[in-house]
């Protein structure tokens, strides 16, 4: 299972501060991502490929092709607007 | 030697020189402080709440101050970030950076910002009388990042 | 709007930050602060004198920082320079920049420190065990001015 | 007459901290430099081409080739080290 945790507009948007999923067939950051759009509405339109967000896997930064096993925490943001 | 402090409480710039000062080998000290500006791309801002994501910011924080003092000659590094609800001059975040010659605590204190400000997962929501909106994140600060 | 000091004195960073906090545009402030340090080019230092040329000393800061307000947009800036006898530990600058947002503060903060070492009237002389000399100036201070 | 005035090493090494002198010849810096060699001794070599010196003219860095006038202030001295 992976931890997935949302912050920010995602939060709000996505009504959820986190949930558990299983691992995604890719292993991957973009095959979870895969699976969320999939849901259709807000999911499909807050994480289009033409929206600004970020990952992080087990906090660190992550790219989309960085790889997820069971036990990870992987964090969905905006882009950060903290200092 | 290095201080990292995520807080809700507000900070005195004096007090962390302080402890920065009383090495003598330090000869330079150059701190950046970011306040919340009562008006933000035209709009009243009348508070401000920050958010963040407590397990990675003091590693995204460590990860800078490492990055910093592997590439620059430092002594002393200090990074406080404020979190929770803020109103216009109020003080936000404060990075300071000692060493022994001014050149090497500008460039790391200048690195420091940028890259908190694209690296470190704090939010900010802005409150105005028209209601409240997250802040969006600006281009420019990509670019400043990608500089270094 | 700017504020510029030569004294005897010490200054505290907050009462200057505090000054320019109260502006609610101000979101970034840059400041730097030199220090004097126990050892420069491998001679202990007990004290420092400085030395200057009273009738240019506020001229030349003048210019600086009108320079620094031209090619930045700059909301306040402060500088502060002590003169007389000083020991290891003490402040001696402070060059401080305020603005709406960061890369305009520390730009102009480091222009203003680089110019300030090479076009301002001061000169510091070291009380060392084994006598008292005129400090040198540095080439890379001249190197640093020329960037701008 | 022009006030010239010594700082730091140079106002130690010439034991001197001010004097009034004709306006030169050639009406500039470079020509006050001259007659002041001419004194030879710690003047010729602490004002030499091959040493740091600066000099000011009414309180502005000036040039070897600023002109001067009466009642100008010279201010004549090594390279400032503040900050």
């Amino acid at each position: 299972m992976l931890n997935i945790l949302y912050f920010a507009r995602l939060r709000e948007t996505f009504a959820m501060e986190k949930e558990s999923l299983n691992v995604p067939a890719t292993a991957t950051v973009a095959g979870l991502l895969i699976e969320l759009r999939a849901r259709g509405g807000v999911w499909a339109d807050a994480l289009g490929v033409d929206k600004r967000w970020r990952v992080a896997v087990n906090q660190n930064m992550a790219e989309i092709d960085t790889p997820l096993k069971s036990g990870d925490e992987v964090a969905i943001f905006p882009p950060v607007t903290g200092g | 030697m290095s201080t990292i402090r995520v807080q809700t409480a507000d900070f005195n710039i004096e007090d962390e020189l302080a402890l920065v000062r009383s090495n003598p080998s330090v000869g330079a000290v150059t701190s950046f402080i970011g306040l919340v500006r009562d008006i933000n791309d035209g709009s009243g801002v009348t508070s401000l709440t920050l958010e963040h994501y407590p397990a990675m910011t003091e590693r995204a924080l460590a990860n800078i101050v490492h990055e910093a003092e592997t590439r620059w000659r430092i002594l002393h590094t200090t990074v406080i970030h404020r979190v929770g609800e803020l109103k216009p001059t109020d003080q936000i975040v404060l990075v300071l950076t000692a060493s022994a010659h001014r050149g090497d605590a500008f460039a790391a204190c200048e690195f420091m910002m940028d890259y908190l400000k694209t690296q470190a997962p704090f939010w900010k929501k802005e409150q105005t009388p028209s209601g409240s909106h997250w802040v969006d994140a600006r281009g420019s600060d990509d670019a400043a990042a990608e500089r270094w």
